[in-house]
């Protein structure tokens, strides 16, 4: 029977090799957890564009979550406060 | 490991079980006819053949709305 | 033409949903007006009551599965679920176009149902034995019946669908008590789509060996039982009609709670167990639909009393709507005034619902105009005018343009009056005795038809001019330039109309 | 066009198959209608063939995207997995509905039926003898198959064929054996809501486990052609599911229509 990192091809493949060298989240899909929030300390976000949607749950029980464009370049508040970053990403792997 | 053990022995069974009723069985015992209104309804032909037959129609044991075909009893 | 036909992108399919709900709302209004004109006065206009009937049964399945269904979970659901979760698109894109394209094929096959031979006259439950071999022997019913399997199998691959994209492809941090309320009224929307249409399947099927395979399962001679029929139809049925009218509950929360500023709709967690109760109390009522059939007392008193407790969610639905206006400085803008039609009208339709309730009363009731007023007022107050408020409240995000509110406003007026005029009168007709799926009716009646067929005219004059407006949109190319949403709504943070594939990467949260 | 998309999702790219697949629906529903009321089958046979075109290059595609292309990300099949279940689901309501109907008509049968169940003239099958049969079959073919299952995720590549082959031919022999007692059956489809509820839900149930037998069968030819790997075969997961499911539906049948129903 082959072996599953040799028989998987394409992007199942690369989140094969991603995981195997020990990147749990290759998609990025995790919750972050936010920094303190000054603007010399801010939350720093990866991404592969030159904007990203951010979301901000501001109470750990809220319901809603709030969302705004963050883009690369302009560090910027969320509603609660807390100031965010988009950095370049890394590539995957 | 458990198919061997357990499941194919459970078939095996089954089949001498069934081989020794059907040997033992006698086939002939038909029931005789009695048209009762809640059989063998037609209220629309049936789409295939001459319509009157079901589709797994057996002449020695299924009848029409009349009766047996063969009139044989065995 | 390769991008509407073989489309896999969810925008695209939302948008086919649209236009094919629109048109076959045209079709339903045309039929309901045949209704109104024929009932307009006394004595016989179509000339005969088989036709007349056929009429009325295209009408209630025109409007049920191929207007209501289609424009609330196959538009707005589409186009606004994966928005709202941050999927790129839905779990399994491609079935998603099938669930589209199965429905043309059974508006076709209802349609030709209508035009040959005889015509399905028996109502949109199909009861047998009317709708046997015997009083339908044509293929009229075997039409319609096939035409409701292809619907049902594309509500129920659209069910899988939706409800796989709500479990596994929510962005992080979206948990479930953070998922927006239209989002969790399709989701239970189609947990019901999913669990009651292949009961719907196994009793049409019944019903077609029986009219041309002779199996007897609803024929009394072979003993067979037509109650049994009814009880699998509305085990589906009454689930169907919880079907048509969460996901206008989803929107009016959304409508409701923009238009009052708020980021979110009173007690959010309280809506979605209250729309979480009606899902599940919504399976265990279907008989209160046959209290006539003869059932016994303790039954009847079972389902009386069940049937009522489902007005306790809906009633935290409505005053939760009404707390979330409270304090809100509101500006009068054509889809909150959709909205609070909405919540006003369908609370009457809710409260004649109570009345009906009850098994007693039913006895009385039961196949009245009273029944039809019920479920008009739920149905095309409640959710047509769901309907409406969502189109105009996304119409800036789905096309990019801006309607004319000015107009848009008399039209509300217009509809508004038009469905009143039409439907109230009916409870006093029923009241007063007078049944349903007739063409002709004594004199007695004749003054309230009078009025509820003027008052149709009024609706279908408002349609109209609700077409003229989506044409004045699309020419004038108004751009709207701000959007009112706050931040809690992501689907407004798009470009209007959103990218091809708005979600390259999935957005992110933090806390 | 392998565009970057920076999320573990599958786009689908654009394809024909749904549309084909609905109008082969609408040629099989027309065909049908054909067929019961004018008696000849031409139209339903286009559509069938035409679903069944379109299905098979609809799941080859599937294929395609999952083993060569390798788009079946861990997000991507945990989907594949909840839409199996679902449907499973929606297809063990189906039954329901036949069921219910067995109930209502055998807990209380009509006077036509002469007040009792089985109804009067009608012979009904010995529940011991090839029905028992039959569901030691499909017992012994739910264990080969998740024998087969487990030597797959342990790659035992032959204990894998075996089993799954033993499996498919365990499904065959019952298909085989409920083909003979229909022809057996001394009681038809019109006798009485017995034969009816009997035949529509046995029927039923023959007819998915075709289907079942088939699903399996295609991943046989996956197995020998390699396209499992003991971390990834889902296509086999999913057949798996499906022939259990069709074996409950078995048991539920065989206690209340054979056995409860029967004597």
């Amino acid at each position: 029977m082959p072996d599953p990192l040799e028989h998987a091809t394409g992007l199942e493949r690369q989140e094969l090799l991603a995981k195997a060298a020990g990147n749990e989240d290759p998609f990025d899909m995790k919750v972050y957890k936010r920094t303190s929030g000054e603007l010399s300390n801010p939350t720093v976000i990866p991404s592969f564009y030159q904007s990203r949607i951010v979301g901000c749950i501001c109470q750990e029980d809220s319901t809603t979550i709030n969302w705004m464009w963050l883009t690369k370049g302009e560090p910027k508040r969320c509603e609660c406060g807390y100031f965010f970053k988009l950095e370049d990403a890394k590539p995957m792997a | 490991m458990v198919s061997f053990l357990v499941a194919l022995p459970g078939v095996a069974l089954c089949m001498l079980n069934v081989y020794l009723k059907e040997s033992a069985a006698d086939h002939h015992a038909r029931p005789e006819f009695i048209p009762y209104e809640h059989l063998r309804i037609r209220t629309k032909r049936f789409p295939w053949g001459d319509g009157n037959k079901s589709l797994f129609h057996n002449p020695h044991v299924n009848a029409l709305p009349d009766g047996y075909e063969d009139d044989d009893n065995h | 033409m390769q991008r509407w036909l073989f489309s896999t992108n969810h925008k695209d399919i939302g948008t086919l949903y649209f236009m094919f709900g629109v048109w076959a709302g045209a079709v339903g209004t045309a039929l309901s007006m045949i209704i109104r004109t024929e009932l307009g006065q006394p004595g016989s206009l179509i000339g005969d009551d088989q036709i007349y009937n056929v009429i009325v049964t295209a009408h209630a399945f025109v409007m049920i599965f191929f207007m209501v269904m289609p424009i609330m979970i196959g538009g707005f659901g589409n186009w606004l679920i994966p928005l709202m979760l941050g999927a790129p698109d839905m779990a399994f894109p491609r079935m998603n176009n099938m669930s589209f394209w199965l429905l043309p094929p059974s508006l076709t096959l209802l349609l030709s149902s209508g035009l040959i031979e005889s015509g399905v006259g028996t109502g949109w439950t199909v009861y047998p034995p009317l709708a046997s071999s015997i009083a339908h022997s044509g293929a009229s019913v075997d039409l319609g019946i096939f035409s409701l399997h292809l619907a049902g199998a594309s509500s129920i691959l659209g069910a899988v669908n939706f409800i796989t994209t709500m479990i596994n492809m929510r962005a992080s941090g979206i948990s479930m008590d953070r998922v927006p309320l239209f989002v969790w009224s399709v989701l239970v929307t189609a947990v019901l789509l999913l669990l009651s249409l292949p009961v719907l399947a196994g009793a049409i099927t019944m019903l077609l060996t029986d009219r041309n395979l002779n199996t007897s399962f609803f024929d009394p001679s072979g003993g067979g039982d037509p109650i049994l029929y009814q009880h699998l139809f509305w085990f589906f049925g009454h689930p169907e009609v919880y079907i048509l009218i969460l996901p206008a509950f989803g929107m009016i929360s959304h409508i409701v709670s923009q238009e009052a500023n708020k980021k979110e709709a009173f007690g959010t967690l309280g809506m979605i167990y209250a729309m979480v109760a009606i899902g599940v109390l919504g399976f265990v009522v279907w008989a209160h639909h046959m209290f006539t059939v003869g059932m016994d007392v303790d039954t009847r008193a079972y389902f009386t009393s069940a049937t009522m407790i489902i007005a306790v969610p809906t009633g935290i639905k409505i005053f939760s709507w009404l707390s979330t206006l409270h304090g809100a400085h509101l500006s009068f803008s054509p889809a909150l005034l959709w909205a609070l039609g909405f919540i006003f009208l369908f609370t009457l339709g809710g409260l004649t619902g109570v009345v009906l309730a009850n098994s007693s009363i039913d006895i009385i009731l039961h196949d009245t105009y009273y029944v039809v007023a019920h479920f008009h007022y739920v149905l095309s107050m409640g959710a047509v005018f769901a309907i409406f408020g969502g189109v105009i409240h996304w119409f800036p995000l789905f096309t990019g343009v801006g309607l004319n509110n000015f107009w848009l406003k008399i039209q509300f007026l217009l509809m508004f009056i038009g469905v009143n005029l039409t439907f109230f009168p009916q409870h006093f007709l029923g009241l007063g005795g007078m049944p349903r799926r007739y063409s002709d009716y004594p004199d007695i009646y004749s003054f309230w038809n009078l009025v509820s067929s003027i008052g149709s005219l009024l609706s279908v004059v408002s349609v109209m001019l609700f077409l003229f407006i989506l044409w004045e949109a699309f020419s004038v190319e108004r751009c709207s330039i701000l959007p009112l949403s706050t931040s809690s709504s992501v689907e407004w943070l798009h470009p209007y109309p959103p990218a091809d594939h708005s979600y390259d990467e999935i957005p992110m949260s933090s806390f | 066009m392998m565009e970057f998309h920076r999320h573990p999702f599958h786009l689908v790219d654009p394809s024909p198959w749904p549309l084909t697949s609905s109008i082969g629906a609408f040629l099989l529903t027309s065909g049908l209608v054909k067929w019961f009321h004018f008696y000849s089958t031409d139209l339903f046979l286009v559509g069938g063939l035409s679903i069944i075109l379109s299905m098979i290059q609809w799941w080859r595609d599937v294929v395609r995207e999952s083993t060569f292309q390798g788009l079946h990300t861990i997000k991507v099949r945990s989907g594949l997995q909840w839409g199996m279940v679902l449907f499973i689901v929606s297809e063990v309501l189906f039954f329901f509905s036949f069921f219910w109907a067995f109930f209502h008509s055998s807990l209380t049968p009509s006077p036509e039926l002469g007040s009792i169940w089985p109804p009067v003239g009608v012979q009904p099958f010995n529940p011991f003898n090839i029905p028992l049969l039959n569901t030691a079959i499909l017992l012994a073919s739910g264990a080969t198959v998740t024998w087969a299952h487990h030597s797959l995720s342990h790659s035992e590549y032959s204990e894998t064929v075996f089993s799954l082959l033993m499996t498919i031919l365990l499904g065959v022999y019952f298909t085989a054996l409920q083909a003979f007692e229909y022809m057996e059956a001394s009681f038809s489809i019109a006798d009485s809501v017995y034969g009816s509820t009997f035949f529509v839900a046995t029927g039923f149930h023959g007819l998915h486990v075709l289907i079942g037998t088939t699903f399996l069968l295609i991943c046989f030819v996956r197995l020998i052609k390699a396209h499992f790997s003991p971390a990834h075969h889902f296509g086999f997961e999913a057949a798996a599911w499906y022939w259990h499911f069709v074996d409950v539906v078995w048991l539920f049948l065989y206690i209340s229509i054979y056995w409860w129903g029967g004597s």
